[in-house]
């Protein structure tokens, strides 16, 4: 069992309570400890950077502070909603790079008494740790329940790998973590190309038009791949795909009915922990349906079955890069 | 003390069969202290092995090298001594191949002596005592702190004492040269005491010791005139760390960064106008 | 007001030719350098230089190719590893380092040579004369 | 312990008025009459000034005093030694004395030119000659060192720079090695099919070349090689090259092509046809290959592979395959290299935006340009991924992994004007629409602008921004960008997209320099001696480089680059031998300690270590005199010819003396 | 060169030392180095943008007017509040210009230029090239900003943000034609999430907090 120390977010008291079960359900067969940060505060999201950036940093910094205060020997932070995760990393990263910056920051913290060290403290997200750190052989091994026969369309929006400070994941566009999980969990991957695009963000609150056409591009592209579940790792985009799905059908007078699930949702089923306790029932297009065919594991459908594209003999492709690429590519 | 003296001639009796002599201090007639070469054949004499004070080990080391380069021994050295050893072999100066390490870590009353960094060894596969912690240098904290034309005072002063007796040169294990810079008029002036300041024999000294001291104080102890002029060694050597990330007698093949290219960094952090 | 003393060594192929090209310019500087040419900066002793203050000089300067840019590929960049350690010993025996300065001028930069001995000899005129600091 | 004692020398000054560039400042008469009574203890026993020193009265003043004062040593004040030097070096030495006993100090460009008050510029030349007379009594007479040079070249790859500079240099009666990696020469020309602006036939003009090459009685053809190692110094250089197994017995084959025939291993042809067709295990990578050798390919042949097949040595009528042939390693002697090793195409997948390897329709400009080649996998056709759909609208993207922080920061500038090709092609064989997506069009070349505007004129739609990414969509493939000059975003459904990926050095140029002792810039192009007046010299004499291997270039500037490094190789070998730095670092073996420091000093690893004395040695012909060894010499075993320290100090002594001597007038 | 802008038009009439400034300013403000001077105007931002279509300016075009020294134009544009931190500008950039960061400059800067503390009807200091400022305090996206101090009140006050809270408040304020299509959504939050309708408890540490904030607003106007 590794500690970790955990920023949940405000999120997980509210609207993605059903991430907070969860996660809670899926780190303890993983090994993964979690540490809430006592007393922590809101991050500040992309709001308060918008309005005044001195303290919007200043109060990012606090979590960081109280963190240090309490790592007990910890160091890293998992921060499972993206935009505290990258609001966190990015305080640790310009506090870092820009010592000017970092002291101005941590003038402001003195006042309440407080001091961060920056680059003390890896800030990471859940997803990562669990491929990174856990591994997924660790994952495989908690399988009970494969996935099987589940079409995942998986989505990771924008905050995750971008503008990734840590080089963490394997692409800033088209990383494969979550890709490689799913598949661990068994189930049928689909090579999303829109994996990374934005859900609309806060578009939804100031401009709705923009952001269902957003949600939109997601979720029709996801609909056109046939898809049973689209998973995401953050929050925010959990609540505009999901919550804003009905919105956005008015809007564009569609009627897409794709279900918007949490990662550690899915794991949860594929460990074997009851549906109940992993938050289901609490999301705005039913995921009932598409959950029911794992459980029973019911063959599909056949018209559901993704339909071949028709091989020619053509021209060859270029290999897809590696790993050792990637690697080599690093030591040139 | 005791302890540590009866570990040690055990070790340097195991040793003994394998080499032809074992480097080590000894008490000698008058009770004076100073390195000797024990031999097989006069094992005996290892009843008057000492520990202290501390002696230049590899000087003497070195004397004996030129005579015989091939002489297969064993020598018991401290840390700033095996660190000394490391250095001239960095240098081409002698055989690890054929010398055997013994390294003796030194208490805290005798680290606190010397106001050692580093009062233990990293090299030797036998070891005697147990390696502690180092101490920081109070002298060269003081002297650092003071202003300019403190320092500027403070080193006047120490040099015009120096009787340029060569004492210090002469006892530095990384003085090897057959031809010393410092006996050359084009460098250190000749024929003036107290010498003229700044005193280039001191200077030309420090530049030279520039990732080269390995911090053993062997100089000051020695000079007659007790000028602290470790202390310029022990500052630059920081820098040295600092700037270009090397240590004298740290690693066995780790060149001096005066030799080498500039690494990634190594001009930002020189100071150097960009 | 005392005229300050400077020795300048040269790289033979970007500093020297600097300054030429500043001279070609008619750009003005202080008389108070007195250039040596040597082949490159790495040439350079710290010896030489401790023995240019030992003659009376106020101040040195020392300048080389830029970094890369090296006529012999990479001798200033051994220059640029010895030198800083000089500046510090000077500083730790109490001679103000900026009486010794390091910097890198082309074959093209006249203005840059001018400036930087312009700058140098203030510097120097600030400080006391050397030889009475020492006495 | 050294002792020095002051050597008695009859030394000559000369003051140049330099017409009134000096006289105007510099109060000439006053510092030859100074120097004549105030040096004379220096040893100065004649002191002149005189109108232009370097005119050839000037220099028969030198010579004449020379041989009747007796002058052993002479110093002429007056411009840059970097112009006037040899001039007077040249008078000395037919005077009989030797050069290196000359001292020239500059009182123009770094004194009357530069000092405004002419009293003080009057003493700075006085101090600057003293420094002069100073270290002119220590200089010690040298002779240059002169080297034959071997008359034999190696160049280094294929490629149509390799080839054009060992023609040139074939021709003039020199021989030459061709050494050449792949199994044919030709390089990158011979895979594409048109050459911009003219869009004449790359092999019609390429070919004949190669047949020259392969045939001359002067090249010694060495494909499918490698050089291995090389060492010596200029004239002198000994090479040493593995000669991989073809597992073919040249002296047998004769090119007939039955072995690949018969084959029946097909693998994807990724150097050659750039990943878009196949070749057999046993290939020559194109019909018109020279030579026309083919090779076995170990990794794919299903002998080597399985232990069983041997077709074509079943099939070969003349009985030339050969399975148990091994590498060969040739020692070759040669005095010049040429290295023209040519360029690496960027690797477009590291740009996920772009979608190239995930997107099939998504092709780089390699894979295009084997697409519109008539011999090449679709026998000229412009088709999609599927090998038969023809492409209604094509999007040519510029500045791929160049011109970006993220990948290649250099502007590749062969982009711009291949694009516009591709674009001429795609319309020409399909008549779709064409989309240039460009950032700035960079046309600088003879002929190239023109080439643009007949592009324009031909319909291409062109859209000024760099494309933001490239996705699946509305059938086929949509690409966003922002037309800058309309300050709005775009999406273009396209059938097709064209990377013009960016030139990138060879993946191993690192090693390359470092084999041959040259160097890299940071992003590992070859370094020239210098980037305007000696673009193909490096600062290893004797080793040349030319073509892209020293950065993006066209063909027009590599063929160039190919002969004007063959230009200076041949002028080399026509001096017969060649002068070595006279100047060179030398060690007093007494007092060498043997400390090896200077040996990781010396940037040209000149400095050997004698393990039998245990001292350090300077080979001359290696040494640049540099002098950083002297610099770091702790016993100051290593003295730099005629840059002495006792030279150098009493330069700085003489300089210092007189500058201290006017500060006592001034006080007094 | 100067002369001929004010003449073309007074209100963008600025010298070039001025539109160094703004540039400047930008840079400054924006933690670590934002090489937002080093724009080739290549568009790779603007094509990227998931909201680029209602922008009235593309990034590309701010960066352009920044360098011309276009003060009011730039804090008048929309772009910046439009911006959803996507950051795919950020990576993709050639010039590695930290775009979304300077968006948020922008915004504080654009905040700034409207406060009651500066007056916009007397001259502000020119030091800032804002000679004829015509920032006009209503002519910006007072959407987008107002849901940023929404946000900001909730979280200065109570340490911790609530979503519904936060949303209800806005739209009411915002988009009251749209209520009766997003009902059912509200609904939805309280029933099938499970949503507390009231705000959140406040952190233990408010009064800290509070002065942090505080020290840190006197940092960022000094």
């Amino acid at each position: 069992m590794s500690d970790y120390i955990f920023y949940p977010g405000c999120s997980m008291e509210s609207s993605a309570k059903a991430y907070y079960e969860s996660v809670m359900a899926v780190c303890k067969p993983l090994g993964i400890g979690l540490k809430e940060i006592e007393d922590w505060n809101c991050c500040g999201a992309t709001e308060y950077l918008s309005l005044d950036i001195t303290p919007a940093y200043a109060l990012i910094a606090r979590n960081l502070a109280l963190a240090e205060e309490q790592a007990n020997g910890n160091k890293t932070i998992i921060a499972p909603c993206s935009a505290c995760y990258l609001n966190l990393a990015k305080a640790d990263h310009y506090m870092h790079d820009d010592k000017a910056f970092g002291n101005k920051i941590n003038e402001a913290l003195a006042a309440g008494g407080m001091h961060y060290t920056p680059g003390k403290l890896a800030v990471r997200h859940l997803l990562d740790v669990i491929i990174n750190e856990v591994g997924l052989d660790k994952v495989k091994e908690n399988v009970v329940k494969p996935l099987a026969g589940l079409r995942i369309a998986p989505y990771l929006g924008c905050m995750l790998p971008r503008p990734d400070y840590g080089k963490r994941y394997s692409d800033t566009e088209h990383p494969d973590e979550l890709d490689r999980l799913l598949s661990a969990l068994g189930a049928e991957v689909i090579d999303f190309p829109l994996k990374t695009h934005c859900c609309g963000g806060h578009m939804t609150q100031i401009g709705p038009d923009t952001a269902f056409e957003m949600i939109h591009r997601l979720i029709s592209s996801a609909d056109a791949l046939n898809t049973d579940v689209i998973v995401t790792v953050c929050p925010m985009c959990q609540m505009n795909l999901d919550a804003f799905q009905g919105q956005m059908n008015n809007h564009f007078k569609t009627n897409f009915k794709i279900p918007v699930l949490f990662f550690t949702q899915l794991m949860g089923i594929a460990f074997g922990e009851k549906a109940e306790s992993l938050g289901f029932g609490s999301e705005f297009v039913s995921a009932a349906e598409a959950i029911s065919r794992v459980r029973v594991q019911a063959p599909k459908p056949a018209e559901d079955a993704p339909v071949a594209k028709k091989k020619t003999p053509g021209l060859p492709m270029p290999p897809l890069r590696t790993k050792t690429d990637h690697t080599q590519e690093a030591g040139r | 003390m005791t302890d540590r003296l009866t570990t040690l001639r055990k070790t340097i009796e195991n040793v003994l069969p394998n080499v032809e002599g074992v480097l080590a201090l000894r008490i000698g007639p008058g009770g004076i202290t100073a390195p000797h070469l024990f031999s097989k054949e006069h094992s005996e004499e290892l009843d008057k092995l000492a520990l202290w004070p501390k002696e230049p080990v590899p000087d003497t080391l070195k004397i004996i090298l030129r005579a015989h380069p091939d002489a297969k021994l064993a020598i018991v050295c401290r840390g700033c001594e095996e660190r000394g050893i490391v250095e001239m072999f960095k240098h081409s100066q002698l055989n690890l191949d054929n010398l055997t390490l013994i390294g003796l870590q030194c208490e805290q009353d005798e680290a606190e002596f010397c106001r050692c960094a580093k009062p233990f060894t990293v090299h030797s596969k036998l070891t005697v005592g147990e390696p502690i912690e180092g101490v920081p240098d109070p002298l060269t904290a003081k002297i650092e702190a003071m202003s300019q034309p403190e320092k500027q005072a403070f080193w006047k002063q120490e040099f015009e004492h120096c009787i340029k007796c060569y004492g210090c040169r002469n006892i530095c294990p990384q003085c090897f040269c057959n031809i010393c810079a410092l006996e050359d008029e084009t460098w250190v002036e000749t024929g003036r005491l107290p010498m003229p300041n700044p005193s280039m024999y001191h200077m030309v000294r420090a530049m030279h010791m520039t990732a080269k001291c390995v911090a053993c104080r062997e100089c000051e102890e020695t000079c007659p005139a007790d000028i602290p002029m470790a202390v310029h060694f022990r500052l630059i050597a920081r820098d040295v760390r600092e700037m270009f990330n090397y240590e004298p007698g740290a690693s066995m093949d780790q060149k001096p960064p005066q030799l080498l290219v500039l690494e990634e960094g190594e001009y930002e952090r020189s100071g150097l106008p960009h | 007001m005392y005229e300050p003393k400077i020795i300048g060594f040269l790289c033979n192929w970007c500093s020297y030719r600097g300054a030429d090209t500043a001279g070609m310019a008619r750009m003005k500087y202080p008389p108070n350098v007195k250039i040596i040419r040597v082949p490159c900066s790495g040439r350079i002793s710290p010896e030489l230089v401790l023995r240019s203050f030992r003659e009376g000089a106020d101040g040195v300067i020392l300048l080389g190719c830029h970094i890369g840019d090296c006529h012999y590929a990479t001798g200033n960049h051994r220059t640029a590893k010895r030198m800083p350690v000089l500046k510090k010993l000077m500083e730790y025996t109490g001679i103000e380092p900026e009486r010794l300065y390091i910097n890198w001028v082309s074959a093209a930069e006249g203005e840059k040579f001018t400036t930087v001995i312009k700058e140098f000899t203030e510097t120097i005129s600030a400080l006391p004369p050397f030889v009475e600091t020492m006495k | 312990m050294k002792s020095k004692k002051k050597p008695q020398e009859r030394v000559g000054v000369y003051i140049c008025h330099c017409g009134s560039n000096i006289a105007g400042v510099v109060n000439v008469e006053d510092v030859s009459t100074w120097a004549g009574k105030e040096l004379e203890k220096e040893g100065v026993v004649v002191a002149r000034d005189y109108k232009f020193m370097c005119s050839s009265l000037g220099q028969e003043l030198i010579e004449k005093d020379i041989k009747e004062q007796g002058l052993t040593r002479v110093v002429v004040a007056a411009c840059s030694p970097h112009l006037h030097e040899p001039t007077f070096r040249n008078a000395c030495s037919r005077a009989g004395v030797n050069p290196y006993l000359f001292e020239m100090t500059n009182i123009r460009e770094q004194d009357s030119w530069v000092t405004t008050d002419k009293l003080e510029a009057t003493k700075k030349a006085k101090s600057l000659v003293s420094a002069a007379v100073g270290r002119v009594v220590y200089q010690k007479p040298l002779e240059s060192l002169f080297v034959p040079i071997d008359p034999n070249v190696l160049v280094v790859g294929g490629g149509v720079t390799g080839i054009q500079a060992a023609l040139e240099i074939a021709n003039s009666g020199q021989h030459v090695y061709l050494v050449e990696r792949e199994p044919s020469i030709g390089g990158h020309m011979a895979q594409f099919d048109k050459t911009f602006p003219t869009l004449d036939c790359s092999a019609c003009i390429l070919t004949p070349k190669m047949f020259d090459a392969g045939n001359h009685k002067n090249i010694t053809m060495l494909t499918w090689s490698e050089v291995e190692k090389v060492e010596g110094y200029i004239g002198n250089f000994t090479v040493t090259i593995r000669k991989r197994a073809r597992f073919i017995e040249e002296s047998l084959c004769t090119g007939c092509g039955v072995c690949w025939e018969k084959c029946p291993k097909k693998v994807v042809d990724d150097v050659f046809e750039a990943g878009l067709g196949y070749r057999k295990a046993v290939y020559t990578p194109f019909p018109q290959a020279v030579p026309k050798y083919p090779v076995i390919d170990h990794e794919n042949c299903t002998y080597f592979q399985k232990g069983t097949c041997k077709a074509c040595e079943k099939f070969c009528p003349t009985g030339a395959i050969k399975f148990d042939q091994q590498d060969e390693i040739l020692t070759v002697k040669v005095g010049n290299i040429i290295l023209a090793t040519g360029y690496d195409l960027f690797d477009a997948r590291k740009i996920p935006n772009y979608g190239y390897g995930r997107l099939p329709n998504v092709f780089t400009s390699l894979e295009f340009e084997r697409m519109t080649n008539a011999a090449g996998p679709t026998m000229g056709k412009v088709v999609l991924r599927d090998g038969v759909t023809q492409p209604k609208s094509v999007a040519v993207i510029h500045c791929v992994g160049s011109r970006d922080k993220n990948y290649h920061n250099y502007c590749s500038s062969i982009c711009c004007m291949q694009s516009l090709k591709f674009a001429h092609l795609v319309k020409e064989k399909t008549g779709g629409d064409v989309y240039q997506f460009y950032i700035d069009m960079r046309t600088p070349g003879k002929s190239y602008d023109e080439f643009y505007q007949k592009i324009i004129h031909e319909g291409v739609n062109m859209i000024r921004g760099k494309v933001a990414e490239i996705i699946e969509g509305e059938g086929g493939l949509i690409v966003q960008a922002e037309d800058t000059l309309v300050g709005k975003q775009r999406r273009i459904p396209v059938d097709m997209v064209i990377l013009s990926a960016g030139l990138e050095s060879r993946a191993d140029a690192k090693e390359v320099a470092q084999k041959f002792g040259i160097s890299c810039s940071a992003d590992d192009w070859f370094i020239e001696r210098h980037p305007k007046l000696d673009p193909v010299a490096t600062m290893t004499d004797g080793v040349f480089v030319a073509g892209a291997c020293q950065g993006p270039k066209d063909i027009p500037a590599s063929v160039a680059q190919g002969a004007a490094a063959a230009a200076r190789v041949l002028s080399i070998i026509g001096q017969g031998e060649i002068e070595i730095e006279a100047a060179t670092a030398m060690v007093d073996e007494i007092t060498c300690v043997g400390c090896k420091q200077c040996v990781a000093s010396c940037p040209y690893q000149a400095i050997q270590f004698l393990e039998e004395k245990g001292k350090a040695y300077v080979q001359e012909a290696l040494c640049k005199g540099c002098g950083t060894c002297v610099g770091t010499c702790l016993p100051k075993s290593i003295t730099l010819k005629h840059f002495t320290d006792e030279q150098i100090v009493a330069e700085m002594i003489g300089a210092m003396r007189v500058m201290k001597s006017f500060e006592m007038t001034e006080v007094a | 060169m100067t002369d001929v802008v004010s003449v073309l038009d007074p209100h963008t009439s600025h010298t070039k030392r001025e539109d160094s400034i703004l540039l400047r300013e930008v840079s400054l403000r924006t933690p670590g180095e934002s090489h937002v001077d080093m724009c080739i105007q290549c568009g790779t931002c603007g094509g990227s943008c998931p909201s680029g279509s209602a922008m009235d300016h593309t990034p590309r075009a701010i960066f352009a007017m920044l360098r011309a020294g276009m003060r009011d134009d730039v804090l008048n544009s929309n772009t910046p509040w439009m911006c959803v931190s996507c950051y795919f500008c950020t990576v993709r950039c050639p010039q590695n210009i930290h775009i979304t960061d300077v968006m948020y400059t922008l915004k504080n800067m654009s905040l700034e230029a409207r406060k009651p503390t500066m007056p916009v009807a007397s001259p502000p200091p020119t030091a800032w090239g804002l000679k004829n400022s015509s920032i006009d305090p209503k002519k910006y996206n007072p959407t987008a900003a107002d849901f940023s101090k929404t946000f900001i009140w909730m979280v200065e006050n109570f340490g911790r943000s609530f979503e519904i809270g936060l949303a209800g408040v806005h739209n009411v304020r915002h988009f009251i034609t749209r209520l009766p299509n997003m009902t059912p959504m509200a609904i939805g939050m309280l029933t099938k999430k499970g949503m507390s309708p009231l705000p959140p408890k406040r952190i233990k540490g408010m009064d800290q907090l509070g002065k942090i904030l505080q020290r840190a607003k006197e940092l960022e106007s000094s």
